[in-house]
């Protein structure tokens, strides 16, 4: 059992990933504390999307450890998740249900209760007025993405894994949430992201690691 | 512990009645196949009624198997599956969510519209009230044993095909007993030991499938 | 006590196992071409003939070891799944998958040397009997074992979701076994049952012995050249099969 | 000898068993010993090719 | 003309053989649910013979709607068919090109394991030549047909089932002439007519499904 | 039949599109011609994908209609199709297939045929070398992304229909693309492109459209 007021950190130690017979990066560690953001960066296909995974869980890495507060994460299972938001390259919102209703969803899977109008609060704060009812298969590609990010908003966990999260938003979302990763971050939380964009991710607490060689 | 199981059943019984046509056709599949046999064996009332039992449940089983397919597909390509293994819940409970909301929307059907297709087969009220408690407790166990068959086939291309290689063996024992039950009413010998067969059938797989599937969900995410 | 361990897990990696593989290979080469040998002997020029079945009988030396290695493979694999998931050792894992082609042989011999006992003395070549049925069913077990590891292309997601499909299956196979007997003794119809002499010759029990062993060690043999098989595909790239270098292999 | 492979009328069965049971026994052992051959070449191709490029 | 077809025909056969698990897992398919049939019926040889040309046919059926799914499914989902769409090629033809593909990966080996499947039901050498036959023409049919119900359901979530509901009431001419030839050899009369009903079919299915398959093609992807 | 040499050009004559409820644009004429380049502009959900696939041929709008050399693109089919290049969200390319194969087949499929040895040229050219021959369901999310532009390098269509072309793409791969569509454009070629990235779209003959009200 972790106590929710110990200082979050992530260690990384000498993990390895091997993908096929490739092996994207091998004995990397590191740490993250909270009130850090972590800016991970690297060339298309040098393994930033298989690091993020293992970081959360889904991938069992070919050697080496993820530690939370001390712990392997592998032995906290749904101990860990409890402290993680991790979001994909996929979306993970369902297409027949409202933008409403996938929120509300994952927010009592995460083990929240959200009113729907505190729900519809929110997706009206991240740019989908309007759109609250529609099936969201029906949404377009950024406003898909939208309602996956709007979970940052209610959320509280201390750990955000992001894979991209700029992808498919317009200049306001991304503008938006860059505020909302600054905030968290400095509210003590933990933040991993990756991006290609040229995104100002602010603030003296931003640390930088980068994956691949140069060559390739 | 029960809130998120509400929940998950809630949601996947949401979608399907967004989509009302998936419940209709797992139920049309299954009178389609049933009444196909008579065009390719010919409509002698004698034969027909010999293997009616057969007949009507391989029908319920291969429908319940092809329904299976959908039961973590669509989770797992808009990556609400990944989301899922996530959350702070224990995975086997969202999984029995699932396989209950599953078994609401695709099992019950079948089992109500059975009397019919038994009746199309000349079965006595007798027999027809066993095939109607026949498949009450063994199309659950169909659901439970086939998720664990769905999970580890996740992603793959050929999934419905494969899903049905691994399955189906499975399945041999709930179509024995079931379809055992019914010809034993009907030959007269009372089906109630198939019966009890059947219930402990479901209930070992109510407490192991959902394990299994669970960390073949697990696994298919890595 | 810890040195034993060690030298337990030592053997649990594909590097150290390889070359032992070798060796026990070769071993059981040898073991089962005399055993073989011996056993065929017998089959044809020792073991009398039957006096009820004449000479179609001798099908029984190759028939029945083919369904016992058949049935005790699964339960070897399923061993070496349970071992995978539970230390996550690879080696388990690729035990399994060698063990499974030859299973999945003596399955489909058994099923095709019961046919043709069958015709000659039944006359027909299948009967839907339990415990043909049955071996039928330990096929498609195995055919969906293999289908599920060709599907997979991620060895190690292949690995471990094999390794769940044969712990559910051999979970099943009992309640299999036992439900098709039930199912075919309850409605009897015009089956002809199997003619169990439990009286059988000495030394008919005898050779039939001798030849289970003789296919126990054809597996072993087999299983160790192809487990060698599948650690070099898997291994390709790791510094010890590439330090092997196509030399000394 | 012809006796012998004539089996009292049974002849078929029980060569049609040992026989496919024999192939299918001798067969696999020669299908891993190519599979086996097939990788080893791959490996030894890689490692000379590796030797070429850094030696 | 051809050249499209032929770089279709090769392109499908290439990812098929990338997976030949999926070849093998349509023909296990097969055998199972004919086998289980037994298993739900009992095992009396004489009843089995009866209804076996039935039981095989409707096995091939199910074989080769269930390999259906897979023909466009893959395609449109990683935006391959919306390419195609696109190309300067008649879709009809690409269409052409993929039935056929798919035909001979999961048609041919249906029709070459019919004949074991026979036996185990005891036909005979007669009744077995005819099953291929039947199977031959008929299996190329089935897959036509198929292709034009597996266009309409694309995208669908509910597919596999929605697919079997639209295209098993068209397959039925194809089982009832193909079961039908089977049993009239069974019992003496000689299956010439039934065959050539068959062939009919199949020409007909040649020249219309295609054009069908394209123009549900364009709708799916509007 | 048209000429292969008259003046490519886009009529785009009084288009609406709808979608569900909602009127996405309407009374949307303009025309481009060769030597162009267009970038959509809106924000998320304001239709851009909507409009490119209406260009394409791919959804049948409302009202109004979109002409290629003076004749409408519904009458001319795959007539149409040759002379065209589109690429969606989605990325077009086969997972099972290697990014040779992928890439001999859709040019194939375009009416040219590409040998081996220059489709291995061209993906080197983008940057996957040693990547070529790897099924591309293992490659990353921006590599995909590249095997799918590949297609740009050996295509010779005059429109090129490209949403959001540079997501999941890094900074080297997004300045190759900026080039490779400056050059199409600079020989003549239509290119109409969406993206939310501020890129630098180099040249006199940029035009901008921007869909969509300001509210929502
Ligand atoms: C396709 C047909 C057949 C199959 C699949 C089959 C399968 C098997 C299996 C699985 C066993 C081992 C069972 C055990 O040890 O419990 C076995 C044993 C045996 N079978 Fe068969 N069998 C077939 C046909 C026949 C026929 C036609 C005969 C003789 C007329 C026969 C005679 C025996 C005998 C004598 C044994 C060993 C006795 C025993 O262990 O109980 N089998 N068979
Ligand atoms: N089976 C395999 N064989 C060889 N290489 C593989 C295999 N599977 C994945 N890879 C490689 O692993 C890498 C996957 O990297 P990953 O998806 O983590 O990249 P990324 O940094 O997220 O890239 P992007 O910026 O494009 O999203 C790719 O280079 C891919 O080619
Ligand atoms: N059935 C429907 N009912 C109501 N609105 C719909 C329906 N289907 C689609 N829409 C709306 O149509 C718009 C689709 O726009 P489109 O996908 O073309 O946007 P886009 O400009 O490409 O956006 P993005 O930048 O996010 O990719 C969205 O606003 C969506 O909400
Ligand atoms: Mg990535
Ligand atoms: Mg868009």
């Amino acid at each position: 059992m972790i106590d929710a007021n110990t200082e979050p950190s992530l260690q990384i130690q000498a993990l390895c990933c091997v993908r096929g017979d490739r092996v994207l990066f091998r004995d990397l560690s590191f740490a993250v504390q909270g009130g850090e953001l972590l800016h991970l960066k690297g060339h298309n296909g040098s393994g930033k999307t298989t690091l993020l995974r293992a970081l959360a869980g889904l991938l069992l890495p070919e050697s080496g450890e993820v530690r939370w507060a001390g712990q392997n994460i592998r032995s906290l299972r749904e101990e860990y998740s409890r402290h993680l938001l991790y979001l994909g390259h996929l979306n993970g919102i369902k297409g027949d249900l409202t933008a409403v209703e996938n929120l509300r969803i994952s927010s009592v899977l995460d083990g929240l209760q959200l009113s729907e109008k505190r729900a519809w609060e929110v997706l009206g704060e991240i740019g989908l007025k309007g759109h609250e009812d529609l099936p969201s298969k029906h949404l377009s590609q950024g406003q898909k993405r939208r309602v996956a990010l709007a979970r940052l908003l209610v959320n509280r966990a201390r750990v955000w894994i992001l894979d991209e999260p700029f992808t498919a938003l317009d200049v306001d979302a991304v503008q938006l949430l860059q505020e909302v990763i600054r905030q968290h971050v400095a509210n003590g939380g933990v933040a991993i992201i990756t991006t290609h964009q040229e995104v100002a991710m602010i603030g003296e607490h931003t640390r930088t690691i980068s994956l691949g060689r140069a060559d390739v | 512990m029960f809130e998120p199981l509400y929940w998950i059943i809630r949601r996947d019984l949401t979608i399907a009645m967004r989509r009302r046509s998936d419940i209709f056709t797992t139920l049309i599949f299954f009178v389609i196949v049933v009444s196909l046999f008579p065009l390719g064996i010919g409509p002698e009332p004698d034969t027909l009624r010999l293997i009616a039992p057969g007949i009507v449940w391989v029908g319920a089983l291969l429908a319940s198997m092809l329904a299976l397919e959908l039961i973590f597909s669509a989770d797992h390509r808009d990556g609400t599956l990944e989301q899922m293994l996530l959350t702070p819940q224990p995975v086997s409970l969202l999984v029995a969510g699932k396989v209950i909301a599953h078994w609401l929307v695709s099992g019950i059907p079948l089992v109500l519209m059975s009397p019919l297709l038994g009746v199309q087969y000349d079965l006595s009220w007798e027999a027809l009230g066993t095939l109607v408690v026949s498949l009450l407790l063994g199309t659950p166990a169909l659901s439970l044993i086939g998720a664990i068959g769905a999970a580890l086939t996740l992603g793959l291309r050929s999934g419905g095909v494969l899903l049905a290689l691994l399955v189906l063996p499975l399945y041999i024992p709930v179509l024995i007993f079931g379809a055992g039950a019914v010809e034993a009413t009907v030959s007269g010998l009372g089906g109630q030991s198939h019966l009890s067969m059947l219930a402990a059938i479901l209930v070992a797989s109510l407490v192991l499938a959902p394990l299994a599937t669970a960390a073949a969900l697990r696994v298919a995410e890595d | 006590m810890t040195s034993r361990l060690i030298n337990w897990f030592k053997f649990s990696s594909p590097a150290s196992f390889y070359p032992l593989a070798r060796k026990i290979s070769l071993v059981s080469t040898v073991i089962a071409v005399v055993l073989i040998a011996v056993g065929l002997y017998m089959s044809f020029f020792v073991a009398p003939t039957d006096y009820k079945q004449g000479e179609g009988y001798r099908i029984i030396f190759v028939h029945v070891p083919a369904s016992w290695m058949s049935m005790f493979i699964y339960v070897v694999m399923a061993g070496w799944a349970a071992l995978g998931l539970v230390f996550n050792t690879r080696l388990s894992a690729m035990m399994a998958q060698a063990l499974a082609p030859t299973g999945a042989m003596f399955a489909f011999l058994s099923l095709w040397t019961g046919s043709f006992w069958g015709k000659p003395m039944w006359g027909t070549w299948w009967v839907w009997d339990a415990r043909i049925t049955s071996e039928l069913i330990l096929l498609f077990l195995y055919l969906g074992y293999m289908a599920l590891r060709a599907a997979i292309d991620d060895p190690r997601r292949g690995d471990r979701a094999s390794a769940i499909l044969l712990l559910v299956g051999v979970v099943n196979v009992p309640i299999i076994y036992y439900s098709v007997k039930w199912w075919n003794t309850l409605h009897q119809g015009s089956t002809i049952r199997m003619n169990q002499e439990s009286t059988m010759e000495e030394t008919m029990l005898l050779t039939m012995l001798i030849m289970t062993l003789g296919f126990w060690a054809y597996s072993i043999a087999v299983a160790m050249a192809r487990v060698r098989t599948v650690i070099l595909e898997r291994e390709r790239s790791t510094t010890w099969v590439r330090e092997l270098g196509g030399g000394e292999i | 000898m012809a006796e012998f492979f004539h089996m009292g009328g049974y002849g078929l069965y029980v060569w049609g068993s040992f026989g496919v049971t024999a192939l299918f026994m001798i067969a696999e052992p020669l299908l891993l010993r190519s599979r086996g051959r097939k990788i080893r070449k791959r490996i030894a191709h890689i490692a000379r090719i590796e030797r070429e490029v850094n030696p």
